[in-house]
């Protein structure tokens, strides 16, 4: 086995993780986590074609996941946020039972 | 300006610093074990049982009345009363504490039982280094070693104690005034038919108090 | 060897972190993923991501997260799905695995030797960073501001909700 | 230490009495079999790390209680030992046989990993510390994010202690340190951004190395420059409130939460607690030494021979007794006072200062720079400093959760 | 390059710095705020020194009197937008005057401004204003010109109304920023023309720059639809934004008004820098303006040049038609500066940029002596600023009184000793020249005649005769009641007519540079060595230009003297000596020509007329149109609505609930839960995959 290979092997594994977390959980905050972690083995298959891609020294790999890790901070401190707002407003971070929406 | 108190901070703590070295005068601290402060005279660490005499059996001033158990806030004070009765500082014959203990390391020092000890018979004491080396019990005091001289009182607290006795002799004196008293107006209530002789008998009497 | 033991070390704590039940352990765990990524990374010379990943997700995203758990008390029940909808859940998620690492087993484009170590100095991320991608990076700061903004106001606490 | 310490050896020309660590290391790997040879060089460096920083522990322990009496007017430790110097020895063994207490609603688990992780990452970072010429375990090319990276995991730690102990002092006194070091990491990566800036590295070594040579008498370091002299300030305040030190030990804070996350710990763990506090005090001001301090670099060119570690050392201590003679002074701040200074005063002076550092890097050189750049100094200063005075005087404090 | 022109850039810095800081100071801190103006204003008029020696050094040399510094400022697409400063001979000349007088007037302001409560503001406005005006020199760019150039109206609207408190500086402030807008609005067009022109706003750029040759051939060669050079139409937009910077008539109503202000702040905005940088700014883009298409470098009467000539001198005879007849001492000055800018613009017409620029040099500092010597008068007299209402003040100001003479002469063009003259006469002997017409020539005379006769009145006025404060007090007692005791004038102190006695100096010496004999001034600013030689005066047409406005002078002096000297004037109430000669006339120059109320009449009514109309357009036609369009929709929608009830819907329910049993079926599927529909992404993905593997395989 390549070690590319195994790098892709570990991040479908970490991404099927975080996919497992977002199905089978229902605190919002748990969710996160799973999104987190998918986040993570996408940015584990940047880094793993930039080593062992054509042409490393272009860096675009490493590019995108520098990109990649601020979208997630932002999008971390934007979820966790909206999750503290919810929760002010349902005293709950169970995700199927904030429906007020729901028809 | 920011930071101008800091750095006058910081020189006034570099000039105790140094000057610590150089003045002793700024040294405040004791050496403790080797040397040690005067203490004052209005010191109050915890209670002890004042006695009168040299006999503590005898001189113990307490009468075993329970006043002082029931308003310990801690609850340190164990008193078992007597049931026999001795005569007391004032010549009463009074109960005694059997038992009289105090558990020192329960006890707060509040001063509460000296309060309202109608006696005098409790008094704080000015000692503190009471370690010892037994975990439980070591500080539970019983009687004998609760009980210390009025000697001693007096020679911790000096103008108290003086007090204490100034007030004890003006009872006493009066006690024997109002013995004299009631021992008289026995004498004078018999009849006059009485005859005169009989005074020495009661002569007698008001002597041995 | 040393990328399987921080492999099993990463999948060990992205497992633990979606199933325990314990939110404070949950993230204690991530945190256990995030550093095992961040050595495996460290394993592919990628110096810079490894460590912005343990300032970002260990120093940064781990904490916020513990702050929003402790900020939002748990109610009761430990956000499991109902068992059918679970069982549901973990074949989609068997399917998913099965038909990725089918793929990478099979794909015929993985199977030539590794090349070289590329050189990755700081310099050139620097140098990369302020010329190539100079607008990307003006881009994420927007991003960043706009998302600081946005949180603060979001979570700010809310002043008519008061009695 | 490792390979690339071994090549620079062979072109540098060091004394002998310089490079005697790195001579007696070299011997000593010399000896085993050629497979073990970077272990064993790599164990000797950390048990030489461990070994120096543990020794430096004890010694500022004893320094600082005896600093702080002094500073008191009074003696401070003087039973154990000549002047009491064999204090720490016996602190030593007092904690280490005292008994050692667990909540028993705690955490059992995360209450015993808290402090070791919190000793493992304080220890870490040493890993890129030059305390002398050749005298680094790695040359990690991204020095400087390595320390901040691992740096923030103390962060973790501080969490994982007072979560774990169940104890609501504990709790607040986490919550309390990690809202602290978050506000004052800002500044502080801020302020060494400056050198960066500078120095176009992020290696602890090539920073230190841009500091060698002299003009005259004065030393190339960063302190002596406008915007390397507010950094270097701007860098110990937040180096203060990232250890917790006084005046920002608000964490540990006596009078209003006991001792803050490490309420439950005693014994060992407390004592592991307290290295983990020290050792990242040393680390911190290490980072400083060799950002704005010239590293191992002698102040003076006619000092050169004396060892460089030597230098680094005498520099670090000379922190740690400002840090000493800063904690005997100043007392203890408000939790909004703490935060307004970060925010209102570090902050965007660091920002100012590295608008500061890219004119100094722009300008030609020339009496004209240093105008310019202390004027870009002193003007936000003042007027920062005039808005966080004034701050207190005049706002009424509103207490949000005592109504 | 030497160090100074590198550092050019600290003149205006300084300045600036000085603001910025005065900026941040408390209000209690007077002194320290002025030291620092005064310190910085300082600092820049040494530095401007060094740079005037620098270019005097490389004239005596025979080097290139002109040094350029440029630096990108910023990129767009793949050009760079350059900045930069330069020193050539015109700049230094500026940079000495306008630091000197500055410093001069930052001095005397300390005496003037010493009660007032904002007195740090004032200084932060000051050096502001200095700041921008010296960038305004400096500038190597059209757009960093043009950027101080709106900074220098900014200021001089804060510093007009300055005392916003009083209705009037307000307006004024409010109508002077307005006002040069106009004017501004054409030199930012006139300068998007030019960059789409030339590409370029640097002045000079080593052969690439838009006052260079290359670009002034493409521009005069450029003919725009109605068959006007690129050139001339450029530059007649920008000469739209000097004619609104310096009170050129037609927008010439600001300037008078702006004498709301305090007056150190019209001695330095409104007779030295702000209203001479119009001046300045034709000077700087003479080439541009005399750009024509036969390469031979002389000047000749282009379009831009003769519209410059005409607006001058127009100007000049008007404004000083209209200082005739006011009574305010600012006014009348303010008047004069305008005239006075009329002069220069003429002479930059038709004589070229020395003739303007000495004009310029000598006005800035009389003028600036004048406004000074008369703010000296009004603080002296309790805030009066009514010549009727003053009187005999030659014994008791005696200094102010010498030192406005030496103005008042100097402005005259007393003949031989004073600046004044040889400025003026300078721009009479070039207009006597002109190949156009001579009537720029006669407007001028007329001028000079004028302006002897005005400025004789004001100081009859002023300083002549007995003291008309008292009466005024008598009549008006509600509006000085609290000084009615204290009313006596007195002398001004020391830091007040210190500046007024270098400054009226500077006005008699500053004569000796710019005569036939010895034209420093002109070949300094064409970089080359001054000539000695009296033959200058023999030079055809001198003597007799001299000789004529010699007379001229006189004639108006003694015109003066015959109105206003000969009998002292006695009331304050009594009409004017030329009113009672014919009123008539007398009322149209004292109402300014009616300029305000034409404008008020035309303008201003066309304007709210036209919103007027726009407003009762939008409330009729569209309004109209839109609510016919309206209730058709309505009537529309009546008719729809009634067949939906009537036809569709009976007919529609039945479909509808078989659709309502079968969206029930498919709504299980959209339960509103994100998991569930992540559920299918996930076996939705999975296909995906499955099929694009199967389709690669086969």
């Amino acid at each position: 086995m390549t070690p590319l290979s195994s790098c892709l092997l570990l991040s479908s594994l970490l991404f099927s993780v975080g996919f497992a977390g977002v199905l089978m959980r229902r605190n919002a905050i748990l969710i996160l986590i799973g999104i987190e972690l998918m986040l993570n083995a996408a940015n584990l298959n940047f880094i793993a074609f930039w080593r062992y891609g054509s042409a490393p020294e272009a860096l675009t790999g490493v590019m995108f996941v520098i990109f990649s890790i601020g979208v997630a901070a932002a999008e971390a401190a934007v979820g966790l946020a909206l999750i503290i707002s919810i929760y002010r407003h349902r005293k709950t971070t169970q995700i199927d039972r904030m429906n007020s929406m729901r028809g | 300006m920011l930071g101008e108190g800091i750095a006058k901070g910081l020189i006034e703590t570099a000039r105790n610093f140094l000057g610590s070295y150089v003045n002793k005068d700024r040294l405040t601290t004791v050496q403790y074990p080797e040397e040690r402060l005067p203490q004052a005279e209005a010191t109050r660490d915890f209670p002890f049982l004042v006695y009168d005499g040299e006999d503590w059996q005898a001189g113990l001033r307490c009468v075993g009345c329970q006043i002082c158990e029931k308003e310990c806030p801690p609850k340190c004070i164990f008193i078992e009363k007597s049931t026999d009765k001795k005569p007391d500082a004032v010549g009463k014959p009074q109960f005694y504490p059997a038992v009289f203990n105090i558990d020192i390391s329960v006890c707060m020092s509040c001063q509460i039982c000296v309060k309202v000890c109608p006696f005098d018979a409790i008094k704080m004491d000015t000692a503190f280094e009471l370690s010892t080396y037994d975990r439980f019990g070591g500080l539970l005091w019983d009687k004998a070693k609760l009980a210390k001289p009025n000697q001693h009182y007096h020679e911790i607290h000096p103008t108290e104690a003086a007090e204490v006795d100034g007030r004890l002799a003006d009872e006493r004196a009066k006690a024997d005034a109002k013995a004299k008293a009631a021992a008289e107006a026995k004498a004078s209530a018999p009849p006059p038919a009485t005859p005169p002789a009989a005074p020495p008998a009661n002569s007698g009497v008001s002597s041995t108090s | 060897m040393l990328f399987t033991i921080f492999a099993a070390l990463t999948v060990a704590g992205a497992v633990a972190a979606i199933s325990l039940r314990n939110l404070v352990h949950s993230v204690l765990s991530l945190i256990l993923a995030f550093a095992g990524l961040a050595a495996v990374y460290l394993l592919l010379g990628a110096q810079f991501i490894g460590f912005a990943q343990i300032l970002v997700y260990v120093g940064a995203v781990a904490i916020l997260i513990v702050f929003t758990i402790l900020l939002t008390r748990n109610d009761g029940t430990f956000g499991h799905s109902s068992q059918a909808s679970w069982n549901l859940g973990a074949l989609i998620v068997i399917a998913v695995f099965g038909t990725l690492a089918w793929a990478i087993h099979s794909s015929t484009a993985l199977h030539h030797a590794p090349p070289p170590q590329p050189e990755a100095t700081m310099q050139q991320i620097g140098t990369a960073l302020m010329v190539r991608f100079a607008l990307p990076l003006e881009v994420i700061g927007l991003l960043l501001t706009a998302a600081l903004i946005g949180a603060a106001t979001i979570a700010l606490h809310e002043k008519q909700e008061r009695p | 230490m490792t390979a690339l310490s071994y090549n620079s050896l062979h072109h540098s020309s060091p004394q002998a009495a310089d490079q005697i660590f790195v001579i007696v290391q070299h011997w000593i790997v010399g000896h085993a079999p050629v497979g073990l040879q970077p272990l064993l060089a790599i164990l000797l460096s950390v048990v030489a790390i461990v070994g120096g920083f543990g020794l430096l522990f004890a010694i500022t322990t004893i320094l600082e209680r005896k600093g702080l009496g002094r500073i008191q007017n009074r003696y401070g430790p003087n039973r154990v030992g000549f002047f009491g110097s064999l204090q720490p020895i016996a602190d030593a063994i007092k904690s280490l046989t005292k008994e050692d207490i667990v909540p028993q609603t705690a955490d059992k688990l995360v209450h015993l990993l808290a402090p070791i992780l919190l000793v493992l990452a304080a220890f870490s970072v040493y890993a890129v510390l030059p305390v002398g010429r050749n005298m680094v375990l790695v040359n990690l090319d991204a020095g400087v994010l390595f320390f901040f990276a691992i740096g923030s995991v103390t962060e973790v730690a501080v969490f994982m202690a007072g979560w774990s102990s169940r104890n609501k002092y504990s709790l607040l006194g986490a919550m309390r340190a990690i809202a602290q070091m978050i506000s004052y990491e800002v500044p502080l990566i801020l302020s060494s951004l400056t050198v960066i800036m500078a120095t176009g590295s992020l290696s602890t070594v090539s920073i230190v190395e841009k500091q060698a040579g002299y003009t005259g008498i004065l030393p190339h370091w960063f302190i002596f420059t406008p915007w390397g002299f507010a950094g270097f300030v701007l860098f110990m305040i937040a180096a203060t409130a990232e250890s917790n030190r006084s005046p920002f030990d608000l964490p540990e804070g006596e009078s209003e939460i006991i001792a803050g996350y490490y309420i439950e710990y005693s014994g060992f763990k407390f004592a592991l607690f307290f290295l983990g506090e020290y050792l990242g005090m040393f680390a911190i001001s290490g980072l400083a030494i060799t950002l704005f301090l010239g590293g191992w670099n002698a102040p003076l060119p006619f000092l050169t021979w004396v060892p460089s570690y030597l230098w680094f050392f005498a520099k670090l201590l000379t922190l740690i007794v400002a840090f000493i003679w800063v904690r005997g002074t100043l007392p203890r701040l408000r939790m909004d006072q703490l935060m307004n200074f970060a925010w209102k005063f570090m902050l965007p002076m660091a920002l100012l200062n590295l608008i500061t550092a890219a004119v100094w890097h722009f300008m030609p050189a020339g009496p004209v720079r240093w105008l310019v750049s202390i004027v870009l100094v002193v003007v936000p200063y003042t007027v920062l400093g005039r808005n966080q005075m004034h701050k207190g005087h005049l706002e009424k404090r509103v207490y949000r959760f005592a109504e | 390059m030497t160090w100074i022109v590198r550092n050019l850039w600290l003149i205006p810095a300084l300045p600036a710095l000085a603001a910025g800081l005065s900026a941040l100071a408390k209000r209690h801190q007077r002194r320290f705020s002025a030291s620092l103006a005064i310190g910085a204003m300082g600092l820049s008029f040494l530095l401007s020194l060094c740079a005037f020696s620098q270019v005097m050094l490389a004239i005596a040399h025979g080097q290139a009197s002109r040094q350029v510094v440029n630096f990108p400022w910023f990129q767009f697409g793949d050009q760079w937008l350059k900045l930069g400063w330069m020193l050539d001979p015109l700049t230094a000349i500026m940079l000495v005057m306008v630091t000197f007088v500055g410093l001069l007037i930052f001095i005397y302001s300390t005496g003037y401004m010493a009660h007032d409560d904002n007195f740090t503001r004032f200084f932060c406005f000051l050096s502001l204003f200095a700041a921008a005006m010296l960038g305004v020199v400096i500038a190597n760019s059209l757009l960093l010109l043009f950027m101080c150039w709106e900074l220098v109206g900014l200021t001089s609207y804060l510093l007009i109304g300055f005392w916003y408190h009083k209705p009037s500086a307000a307006a004024a402030a409010k109508k002077a920023f307005i006002t040069t807008r106009i004017g501004d609005l054409a030199f930012l067009v006139g300068m998007l023309w030019l960059f789409s022109q030339a590409g370029t706003l640097l002045f000079y750029d080593q052969g690439a720059g838009c006052l260079e040759h290359s670009a002034l051939t493409a521009m005069v060669a450029h003919l725009t639809s109605i068959g006007m050079a690129a050139s001339t139409g450029i530059a007649l937009l920008i000469f739209a934004g000097a004619v609104g910077k310096s009170g050129q008539v037609p927008l010439h109503v600001w300037l008078p008004d702006a004498m709301e202000g305090p007056t150190p702040v019209s001695a330095l905005i409104h007779a030295a820098t702000m209203v001479a940088a119009g001046v300045f700014l034709v000077a700087r883009v003479y080439p541009l303006m005399a750009a024509h298409s036969d390469t031979a470098s002389v000047i000749t009467a282009t379009t831009a040049l003769q519209v410059v000539t005409w607006i001058g001198a127009i100007t000049a005879v008007f404004a000083a038609l209209i200082a005739v007849a006011q009574n305010d001492i600012k006014r009348i000055l303010a008047y004069s500066t305008v005239s006075q800018l009329g002069y220069m613009m003429m002479g930059l017409g038709v004589g070229g940029v020395a003739v303007g620029m000495f004009h310029l040099i000598t006005h800035a500092f009389f003028k600036s002596l004048l406004f000074m010597g008369a703010g000296s008068v009004i603080h002296g007299c309790q805030e009066e600023q009514d010549i009727r209402r003053m009187g005999g003040l030659s014994k008791l100001m005696p200094i102010t009184f010498a030192t406005y003479a030496v103005g008042m002469l100097a402005l005259c063009g007393f003949p031989l000793f004073f600046s004044g003259f040889w400025s003026k006469d300078a721009i009479l002997h070039a207009a006597m020249g002109w190949s156009i017409s001579r009537v720029p020539f006669y407007l001028g005379s007329l001028g000079a005649l004028l302006t002897a006769f005005y400025m004789t009145r004001q100081v009859y006025y002023v300083f002549f005769g007995t003291s008309r404060l008292a009466s005024h007090n008598e009549v008006a007692p509600a509006t000085h009641a609290p000084h009615s005791t204290s009313a006596t004038p007195h002398e001004s102190p020391s830091n007040m007519t210190v500046p007024l006695v270098l400054l009226a100096t500077c006005a008699i010496l500053l004569g000796a540079i710019g005569t036939p004999a010895w034209p420093w001034f002109d070949s300094f600013l064409s970089g080359e060595s001054p000539v000695f030689a009296f033959a200058g005066f023999l030079e055809h047409g001198i003597l007799p230009v001299m000789l004529t406005s010699t007379l001229i002078v006189f004639l108006g002096l003694a015109l003066g003297w015959w109105f206003y000297g000969r009998k002292p004037i006695l009331s304050a109430d009594r009409p004017d000596a030329l009113e009672q000669l014919h009123p008539g006339i007398f009322h149209v120059l004292q109402n300014k020509f009616y300029v305000d109320e034409l404008y008020e009449h035309t303008v201003i009514r066309w304007n709210s007329a036209l919103a007027t109309f726009s407003d009762w357009l939008d409330r009729w036609v569209w309004n109209g149109v839109v609510m016919s369009v309206s209730n058709l929709v309505l009537g529309l929608s009546w008719l729809a609505r009634s067949t939906d009830t009537y036809l569709v819907n009976t007919s529609f329910d039945e479909g509808c609930h078989t659709v309502t049993t079968s969206g029930k079926l498919l709504a299980r599927l959209q339960s509103g839960r994100t998991q569930s529909y992540l559920r299918m992404v996930g076996i939705a993905f999975a296909a995906l995959v499955l099929v694009l593997i199967w389709s690669a395989r086969s």
